[in-house]
């Protein structure tokens, strides 16, 4: 019969317009701001620097190697290198980004530049509330802004963040033996020979020293 | 009237208010959006004035199809060189007082497709921008953000003096040029009344 | 309509539970011919700003009264020049390119590019990574189709209600898609040779949840649509395209199949594993604008089955080719064309590699530009309100047509 | 399907005077490719579509390829001065402007075919038969090859710029194009954008 579509149509809205009141299913506006959805785990968004222990800047993990560089493809990081090095991680001494930008108006969150960082040193972050009436200002975001803390990391991306501190704890580990083995031949070499020279000399690796360390 | 007469006011029950207070409050509460989508952004806009994200709730649910009956323009998506006479176009048969949202890294800066011969790198060169919102597309919650971003800066304009609005200002007029197919690209490339990029030193 | 199989496997079926062999048909009275009554033609420049042009679409229409009687689309205003960018940057890099080229259906996007540079560079994709490509290319078509059916209605007048439950149901879709990739729309996900990251904890859970409830809302979205009385007087007999038109124009995806060709190139060219699930194509008798709307509503109840199959038969193992390689990707000099059945057709890649890291010859055959051929044939001597549902019938992305 | 050696034998037959070329494929033996000449093209197209146990029905992608001109360097040996010595000579290949079809049959269920048709060079001989009136389906395509390559296709029927406004002069998919310059601001420059950066900044300087 005529009708008898439109009135079943009808049947349907009324039920959702009734249950949109008590069930679970049909209420599914999130009262942002006030409320907001839980950030998935791998939720990404604009990549930012990691850093470990306490000094931003000296802790950064980047050793400017401009691999994300080259690989983002809408070239939206721009990286100089430092002049001199500072010890990383392992105690190696390594260079660091005298200058490290994203343009975040030029981002497009692929998380390419974090899949080919071989130092786990760039990750997503999950902050999208970056409205702004200046772009200029606010939207080239410096060295400063773009480090957080391991800690943070932690925070939004527990599981990766896990693994990779487990890895790099292996790593620190085995430069650590290698430089004592190192020192230790090397002391005995000396002592071998023993041609007078001061045998308190310090070992190589994990002996250089910056300024900001 | 000073801010402490005023709370003794409000708590005996009498609400006072300014002129301009009570224009920006009505102003900022009913944005109504251009409904104007350009690329994958507008799908996100879309989202947003869905159920789940409701835009409802901050009054910019009245998309209107016309720009006639429009305060706000979301630029949402990427602006090429063929489509951005247009949107100039729109944007001056809105009336005043207007807005605009550039919604996206392509709709700011070009975003990742600036390196095209097509692509309009960043909708300011030609009329100005309120809020920029990055994000490729931007979460439905970011375009939220922006929202609230723009109603603070709505209630926070002053309807006299230097900094006014634009429409209380005879000199000023809401209309941009609109740019033309040239042989090569669009002529002019920009608007320098418009477009003021600050000079980044990247050396040599 | 009717719903039949074109693999060997499949016997003849009968349609959904919704029973739409049932469905009355309307027929449109051809419209009394009134003379000439010494009008001049209208010429209408629809779109590129027009409220129910997916997009910045736009046709130039010639109206005699209300009647169409020229329609010339008119592209570019999307133009993004994806392939110019694509031959300038690594393999690698165009692939969150492909993301935004049909930016409802990121993952089969992902999936058409990365078949293509797998063919071209020999690579072979793991068990594991071969299903997890199926469930996310067809929770990828349940998406499309919802989202379409809502804005196919939208342009029919009903405003809102479809799409507000098209929607609520996409954001579902959307939080697996985000736990997996890490975003909403620009997933990102594949890579050559494999998927990107291995499935987050609980995800086969919460997928299977999504796939048993999706039946639900289907059927209440049938109930809402389908015996609508409104919806069938203004689609059926609107826009038909006739099977030999159909094929000769290169149409794809469910208008072919609406048109009456049992085509899916998930059965002719059983790409990734699709032999090892049985599903049925659903053919329309009449190639409307209606029998595009049932095709797309019959495909997504046969694109659960798969989900279901596929999100219980999913194997542990890895999800990469270890041959394959993330930087410094060089496929040797050729040239590969990989296609794959997207929700809105066929969707190719066509690549030609120097030898170098940067493809030479980047191309996307893109399903919604060429289907948008027969533009004019089906408006032709309709109502100029009717070229808004064929369009709308055509699904459409723009960012897919001028890419 | 007939392998292509079948199919080139086949088309020669029926077509008199057709020269057809096997173009091998480095990477997918499977995807070879057969090179029409664009006199006899449009004769062999319709050959294809309409002999039964063919039938490549549909033409799936079509599409445009740039091959510029590209020196080959050779070592020859010349007498210069009375003396044989080695001589770098290098020799300009000619670029040209190819179309390539994806055809497959959708009767059939056989694919892909993959043909090519080659312009003399790439400025001055650049037309090609259209195959719009055989497989309409490459109407659109056609069209986007023509506003981006610049071939000119004889025989279409509404041969106009398909994505970009009429007045544009350039086709920018030819490896030589050059975009317009407008990198007034551009804070991560690299490469040839850091390059354009650079000679625009020193131009401003210089005004």
């Amino acid at each position: 019969m005529l009708g008898t579509g439109l009135i079943q149509g009808l049947m349907e809205t009324a039920k959702n317009f009734v249950g949109s009141y008590h069930d679970e299913a049909r209420l599914v506006t999130v009262q942002y701001p006030e409320e907001k959805i839980p950030a998935k785990e791998n939720s990404r968004n604009f990549p930012f620097l990691v850093y470990d222990g306490e000094d931003p800047q000296a802790g950064l993990r980047c050793v400017a190697c401009q691999i994300c560089e080259k690989e983002c493809p809408p070239k939206c990081i721009y990286i100089v290198k430092s002049k001199d090095k500072k010890p990383d991680y392992t105690g190696k001494a390594q260079l660091y980004p005298a200058t490290f930008d994203i343009d975040v108006s030029v981002c497009m969150s692929c998380q390419i530049c974090v899949e080919v960082c071989p130092f786990d040193a760039i990750k997503m972050d999950q902050v999208f509330e970056l409205s702004t009436s200046d772009r200029f200002a606010t939207l080239l975001l410096k060295k400063t802004t773009l480090a957080k803390p391991n800690a943070y990391f932690h925070q939004i991306h527990p599981t990766d963040a896990a693994e990779i501190d487990g890895r790099l704890a292996e790593e620190k580990r085995k430069a650590e033996e290698k430089a004592k083995a190192a020192a230790a031949a090397k002391a005995a070499a000396a002592a071998a020979a023993t041609t007078g020279t001061d045998p308190k000399a310090p070992p190589v690796g994990g002996a250089a020293k910056s300024p900001t360390n | 009237m000073d801010e402490g007469l005023r709370n003794e006011l409000s708590k005996a029950g009498v609400f006072t208010t300014s002129l301009s207070e009570l224009y920006n409050w009505g102003q900022k509460n009913s944005l109504w959006p251009l409904q104007f989508g350009l690329a994958c952004c507008a799908i996100e806009m879309i989202a947003a004035s869905m159920a789940r994200f409701d835009i409802a709730r901050f009054g910019a649910e009245v998309f209107r199809p016309s720009p006639r009956q429009a305060d706000l323009m979301i630029v949402a998506g990427t602006v090429t060189k063929k489509m951005a006479p247009q949107v100039v176009r729109l944007y001056n048969q809105m009336p005043e007082p207007k807005f605009v949202i550039a919604m996206g890294a392509c709709a700011i800066s070009g975003g990742p497709f600036k390196q095209g011969y097509n692509v309009l790198k960043g909708i300011d060169r030609y009329i100005p921008v309120d809020v920029h919102i990055p994000g490729c597309p931007p979460r439905p919650e970011a375009l939220l953000h922006a929202l609230m971003t723009l109603q603070k800066k709505i209630e926070e304009q002053s309807l006299t003096g230097i900094n006014r609005p634009r429409q209380m200002d005879p000199n000023q007029t809401g209309e941009f040029p609109i740019p033309t197919f040239g042989a090569h690209d669009l002529e002019p490339p920009s608007n320098p009344e418009v477009w003021r990029p600050i000079k980044i030193d990247r050396g040599s | 309509m009717s719903l039949t199989s074109t693999g060997a496997a499949n016997p003849f079926g009968a349609l959904s539970a919704n029973g739409t062999e049932s469905v009355q048909r309307f027929s449109r009275s051809p419209k009394p011919d009134p003379g000439d009554l010494g009008g001049e033609l209208l010429e209408v420049s629809m779109g590129p700003h027009h409220p129910s042009t997916h997009g910045v679409f736009r046709m130039d229409v010639v109206l005699d009264g209300e009647t169409v009687v020229k329609l010339k689309p008119v592209f570019g205003y999307l133009h993004r020049n994806h392939e110019k960018i694509a031959e300038n940057t690594s393999y690698l890099g165009s692939m969150p390119y492909t993301d935004r080229l049909d930016y409802l259906c990121s993952m089969t996007n992902n999936w058409a590019y990365a078949l293509s540079v797998e063919k071209l560079a020999g690579l072979q994709v793991p068990e594991r990574a071969q299903y997890i490509r199926v469930i996310t290319a067809e929770l990828t078509r349940l998406l499309n189709h919802t989202c379409l059916i809502g804005f196919l209605l939208q342009d029919m007048g009903a405003l809102g209600t479809p799409m507000m439950y098209a929607f609520r149901e996409r954001e579902k879709i959307l939080d697996l898609f985000e736990s997996l990739s890490g975003a909403r729309m620009m997933c990102n996900y594949m890579r050559f040779g494999g998927c990107r990251c291995e499935l987050p904890k609980h995800w086969l859970e919460q997928a299977r949840q999504v796939v048993e409830d999706f039946p639900h809302f289907l059927d209440e979205f049938e109930a809402l649509l389908t015996g609508n009385e409104i919806l069938l007087a203004r689609s059926q007999g609107v826009g038909v395209l006739p099977k030999d038109l159909a094929i000769n124009a290169s149409i794809t995806g469910p208008m072919l199949r609406a048109a009456g060709v049992g085509y899916d190139i998930r059965k002719v060219d059983n790409y990734g594993i699709y032999e090892r699930f049985e599903f049925r194509v659903p053919i329309g008798a009449h190639g409307d604008v209606f029998d595009r709307y049932m095709v797309r509503v019959l495909e997504m109840r046969e694109s659960l089955g798969i989900l279901r199959k596929a999100l219980t038969d999913i194997p542990e193992g890895p999800i990469m080719d270890p041959k394959s390689k993330l930087r410094g990707f060089k496929p040797k000099a050729g040239e590969a064309y990989g296609r794959i059945e997207g929700p809105k057709g066929e969707l190719g890649f066509y690549l030609i590699s120097d030898g170098s890291a940067n493809p030479f010859r980047y191309r996307v055959r893109p399903p919604s530009l060429i289907n948008l051929t027969v533009l004019e044939d089906m408006c032709l001597g309709h109502n100029v309100a009717d070229v808004v549902i064929i369009l709308g019938s055509v699904d459409i992305v723009l960012g897919e047509v001028d890419r | 399907m007939l392998s292509l050696d079948q199919i080139k034998l086949r088309i020669e037959q029926a077509v008199p005077g057709a020269r057809v070329e096997l173009v091998p494929n480095g990477a997918l033996a499977d995807q070879a490719s057969l090179w029409l000449d664009a006199a006899h093209a449009v004769e062999c197209a319709r050959f294809l579509r309409e002999t039964p146990d063919l039938s490549f029905d549909y033409a799936s992608n079509v599409t445009g390829v740039d091959w510029p001109d590209t020196t080959v360097k050779t070592k020859v040996k010349k007498v210069v001065e009375g003396q044989e010595t080695d001589v770098e000579e290098s020799v300009v290949k000619p670029g040209f402007l190819e179309a390539v079809y994806h055809l497959y049959s959708m009767t059939r269920k056989h694919g892909p075919l993959v043909i090519r048709l080659r312009t003399a060079n790439r400025t001055d001989s650049v037309r090609l038969p259209s195959f719009t009136p055989v497989w309409r389906g490459a109407e659109f395509q056609e069209r986007e090859i023509f506003d981006l390559f610049g071939i000119v296709f004889d025989g279409h029927p509404d041969l106009r710029r398909l994505l970009m406004w009429d007045g544009f002069q350039d086709h920018p998919m030819r490896k030589d194009y050059v975009e317009p310059d407008d990198y007034e601001y551009e804070p991560t420059p690299h490469d040839e954008v850091l390059e354009k950066a650079q000679s625009r900044a020193a131009k401003e300087a210089n005004a």
